[in-house]
């Protein structure tokens, strides 16, 4: 195994071989941006929807956690946790 | 622990207990009752219709006696005892919410079911788990078919869903996620089987804690990246809806205590709206089965642009390469190369093409790892590219293939299939599809363009030699897989409804039959009485039938999986079953 | 005129070119390829599905190298090239008013198609005729399957459907009707095949003139009854809404130009709100093929108390009975009385029971032709009937039997279903259902009443000694009919999915095989390159399936199918489709 | 072929034998009356419901007529009456 020096690619098109770090090797492509943060191509996110995802994880791991919590003790797996 | 039984009786060829057959998911039997000389007998033993029309993926699991069948959604379980399959022993027909239809990208498809068995101190029952398509994971009892426990894993709300087949190691059932044509960040989860808790969840983008990188991850390829490059390689939050899900299938290792899988696309496929190599998805993951820590990764496609999903299955093997004696695993991969890596570190042994028409790389560079792109076929806003080989489909998506250990060939179902592509923008919405890309497809060179035909290829791999044996071509591809048995023979369905037996050797076709419905799962073998018997699901869907299944015109429809199986409905119409085949 | 094409290409076993094979309707093919020595080594030729899941009823034609397949709702036809019937020739996929199935009776099936060969003079195309559930006959293009003409038949916002299978004769098309239980007023009509116009229509109940019936109407059988009883056997406009729909089959007597079919029940089923006879309702008719007019008519059922539609099966057979040389028709009634009439002017030959459990009757007075009823099962308002034998599915309900002219024997497959039957009022609202009786239905006596199986039997029966040769028990019932062969083997599939084979004189069971779904269509047979096949479609559902179907749980549901048929899910799930065997 | 007579049927119970005339033989159950309306199982029909069929059916008749006639002018099938 080889830790990969910054070696020349062609500077004209991305190819992928020019790191910055092992395992960062990304360059923005010839007139594309190295940020879109700001650019034309800025995807404008919304935080409040990106941090749906992990939102609606947390609560699902709380929700299984009482049903496996109330399995063990009862013997009784019970889903809808309104009853538990 | 399950391991061991499950190792046990994965050995004895009445059984068939996890998808590949055994933990090295080479799908090889031993059996060879059906054989070179008499395959052309091969008959209909029996059949079972699902009473599900979308696409059948996976294939039966085979217990004591009992076949336990999975189906497309809404995901029914039927449990059929040999002795008389004429009668359901059991069945599970779940109630699932609707609009998981909605957000499902590929057709409403489920790869199969796992089996854990109870051990004598336990007072757990033998468990069938299966994982539905709207997030839940289920824990039947597999003698009876009551709901055992029932989780939820995936919230379809934002995006969610699972069609990938659960999979138990030791006394924990791994799960993974689907959705990354949504915006969902991938996990993979264990569950303790017999309380429903989770053990641990891992994230394949994020902070290094969230995706199990520790200290001694990818030391002995520190070339391949280490820590921090969960969250350096992304720009801002965009990690956070950055994919990676896993779908695709799963190998073990008892000796390392080692799982293998890859992790999916990035999110959007339009590349320029996510700067870096996003890591780690497109990885080959080897993670520590107690805790789900990352031994090595190897991300194949950093910062992909075509989606080349890295979920494909994952065969181990030990075999002599270069004079060496190794411990391997083999995964072809949807951006057109079949790697084989050292899997007890993750050196990297051999990156073959698995088509000479493969256009996107001129190489991988073996030593840092790094495929080397040919930047004509490149994408990128503001420009459409054309005659892009391999497609979105890749030359290989989701088929579980198999491997001979005596003959030491691979058998590959290969898609043949490029593509034309153009990004554009989009906002990311929590349970939207979220992908910024029109494609078009289309047969790659050698296929018939003109009639769109010639879209897959089923070849024999050797991993020491870096060479095919023997590859023929197929209509529309053979999606499901194959099965490889100590007969000689080699099986595997196609798209069009033929299910096809060849000579393992030589790739001469020695028997076919024409199914009910096109094949998109993949074939087993298992013993009853004395008797050596195959079974493959019918049921054509999956991405390459969407056109078909929800009667779609529109060539670029379906992710643009339209167009280039515009002529599949004139083959096959929708079905979903099972034949089971004896002498 | 194409009879006389149709009665050639009839002859030729490589053609199977209407319901019944031919026009004496009795599915019995003179080859013995397959036969009873070797019917045990039938396998599975090839299969194809239709991609639909509702009850698959009737069977394929085959002319000149091409299968016609039809199927249930949106009734989608294939055309099959048998050279290679891996690819599909054409297909027709008719958008149809989803309104349709709200108004179907029992599951949305369809019995078949119907095929005309062009004559030299004529511009017009070979033709395949088909029935569609939202009313619409289609005439089809048969080498290309464009729509060459489409006209409407019922209307569905009345109730009104189709599920006949159309019936060629001379160079006209016979179309019935479904929905007696809707209230619709049944009628027949034929259509010329090469202009789409209508040449006559005939109902079944109302004025002389709109049934057909004129002066010579009976006239060798005063005692059946003859002018005005379709108005003065009804009390007011009840026979506006009263039902007599045909949805069976049609046989044809070229040399008497008869056409020979049975009208069904009248409506509601609540006998006490339709005083009267009810004639033409449950009526045997002998048409005249031209004009339509009545040649005689008998009525099986007057004033039908349990729904015993008279739609089912007409074959036609030259036998000696009682030392005389008769022209018959044989019909085994829903009634639970299998007919056998002098098909020349309707003398009543023979009129036994199909099996000595039924005890609505206590014999038929074979001078008047009145069936002669046992008070105790009859059926009123306030007054809730059991153990009445047979159940409204009758002793046997839309199977297509066949007669083996050899061995001058019928097979029937018939059920064994007795029910309770409790009436109530309702109003006639146009398109909504109309039948007034809560049923709940089980076994027969001979049959396993704690477990809900042994609902049918298949018998083998001779007309002329009035007797049956031999009888088997079937777990659910053959609902969709028998194929005779000279090879000595008579076929039949059977609700829970067996396709069986079985000796024709003995009954013996030589063979069986699981098919994907229970059969309720009705096997044929046809040689191809000098091969015998035997083809039958699999799919449960109609009227016993509706609850498998639709996932109805209350027994009374469904007609009262439900409760009978709760079963069923063990044994089979759904599924659509064709299973083509040879040696 | 025989003209029936009228037989002494059970004048306890309707058995189908008792004929007013050929094909004519129904007669009321004991207790249940020999014309509905008016009685308490009055149906109270709708005369307007009782004509939907026969009007539905006329008006397709109507239609496919046009549509055979322009067919066999034409020789081209046209579905849609409003474009005749
Ligand atoms: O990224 C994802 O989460 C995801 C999920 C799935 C799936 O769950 O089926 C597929 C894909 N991606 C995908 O890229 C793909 O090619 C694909 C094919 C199929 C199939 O079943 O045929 N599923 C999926
Ligand atoms: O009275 C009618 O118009 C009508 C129609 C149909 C039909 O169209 O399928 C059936 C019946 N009745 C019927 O009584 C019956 O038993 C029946 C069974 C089936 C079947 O396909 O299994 N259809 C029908
Ligand atoms: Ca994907
Ligand atoms: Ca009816």
């Amino acid at each position: 195994a080889v830790a990969l020096a910054m070696t020349a690619g062609s500077a004209l098109a991305y190819d992928g071989t020019n790191c910055k770090a092992p395992g960062n090797c990304w360059e923005p492509k010839p007139g594309y941006p190295e940020k879109v943060k700001g650019s034309k191509y800025d995807p404008k996110h919304d935080p409040k929807e990106l941090a749906k995802q992990s939102e609606s994880i947390k609560e699902m791991e709380a929700r299984n956690a009482k049903r496996s919590a109330h399995f063990k003790e009862t013997g009784k797996w019970v889903y809808d946790v309104s009853k538990l | 622990n399950a391991n061991d039984r499950l190792i046990e009786m994965a050995k004895n060829p009445e059984n068939y207990v996890m998808p590949g057959l055994d933990y090295t998911a080479d799908n090889y039997s031993e059996m060879d009752q059906i054989n070179t000389g008499n395959v052309k007998d091969l008959r209909v033993a029996w059949t079972f219709s699902t009473g599900l029309l979308n696409g059948h993926e996976g294939t039966p699991l085979v217990v004591d006696g009992v076949m336990y069948v999975n189906s497309s959604f809404p995901n029914n379980v039927y449990a059929l005892d040999l002795k008389n399959p004429g009668k359901i022993k059991w069945q599970y027909k779940p109630k699932q919410d609707p609009a998981a239809r909605a957000v499902a990208c590929c057709d409403l498809v489920n790869r199969g079911l796992a089996y854990w068995p109870t051990d004598d101190a336990s007072k757990t029952p033998n468990l069938i788990l299966s994982n539905q398509l709207d997030g839940h994971v289920v824990a039947l009892n597999a003698d009876t078919g009551e709901m055992y426990w029932k989780v939820e894993n995936s919230d379809i709300k934002v995006g969610s869903t699972l069609t990938v087949a659960p999979y138990v190691v030791k006394d924990m059932v791994i799960v993974g996620s689907s959705g990354a044509e949504l915006g969902v960040r991938g996990y993979a989860t264990a569950y303790n089987v017999k309380t429903g808790e989770q053990v641990w969840r891992r994230y394949a983008t994020g902070p290094d804690a969230e995706i199990g990188i520790g200290d001694d991850f990818n030391k002995d390829n520190p070339q391949y990246g280490q820590k921090g490059l969960g969250l350096a390689t992304w720009e801002g939050d965009a990690w956070k809806i950055g994919g990676g899900t896993n779908w695709g299938w799963y190998a073990y290792d008892p000796s390392l205590d080692l799982i293998y899988y890859g992790s999916g696309n990035p999110s959007p496929w339009n590349e320029t709206m996510r700067p870096g190599d996003n890591k780690w998805t497109m990885t080959i993951m080897a993670r520590n089965a107690d805790d789900g820590m990352l031994k090595w990764g190897y991300q194949k496609t950093p910062h992909d642009e075509w989606d080349y999903a890295g979920v494909n299955v994952m065969m181990l093997s030990d075999q002599k390469i270069d004079g060496k004696d190794l411990k391997l695993v083999t995964h072809p991969d949807r951006n057109g190369i079949i790697y084989t890596l050292n899997r007890v570190n993750g050196d990297l042994v051999r990156a073959d093409f698995l088509d000479d028409t493969v256009n996107v790389w001129t190489h991988v560079d073996m030593k840092t790892g790094i495929p080397v792109r040919n930047p004509e076929y490149g994408t990128r806003m503001d420009h459409k590219g054309k005659d892009i080989c391999p497609s979105a489909m890749g030359y290989h998506d989701q088929a579980h293939d198999s491997y001979d250990p005596e003959r030491g060939l691979f058998y590959l179902a290969i898609n043949h299939i490029c593509m034309d592509w153009e990004p554009f923008m989009l906002p990311y919405r929590a349970g939207q599809f979220f992908v910024g890309a029109t494609l078009s497809m289309y047969p790659g060179p050698k296929g018939d363009r003109a009639n769109y035909l010639g879209l897959g290829q089923v070849k024999a791999y050797s991993a020491p030699e870096g060479k095919y044996k023997w590859s023929v071509m197929e209509r529309f591809a053979a999606w499901g897989g194959t099965l490889a048995t100590k007969g000689g023979v080699m099986f595997y369905p196609t798209l069009d409804g033929y299910f096809k037996a060849r000579n393992s050797d030589t790739g001469e076709l020695l028997w076919k039959f024409k199914m009910p419905s096109g094949g998109i799962g993949y074939p087993m073998t298992y013993e009853h009485d004395g008797t050596q018997y195959v079974a493959v699901y019918y049921g054509v869907g999956g991405w390459p039938g969407v056109g078909l299944v929800f009667d779609l015109q529109d060539p670029t429809a379906g992710l643009g999986a339209v167009g280039a199986f515009r002529n599949l409905q004139n083959w096959t119409q929708q079905g979903g079953g099972l034949l089971v085949f004896s002498l």
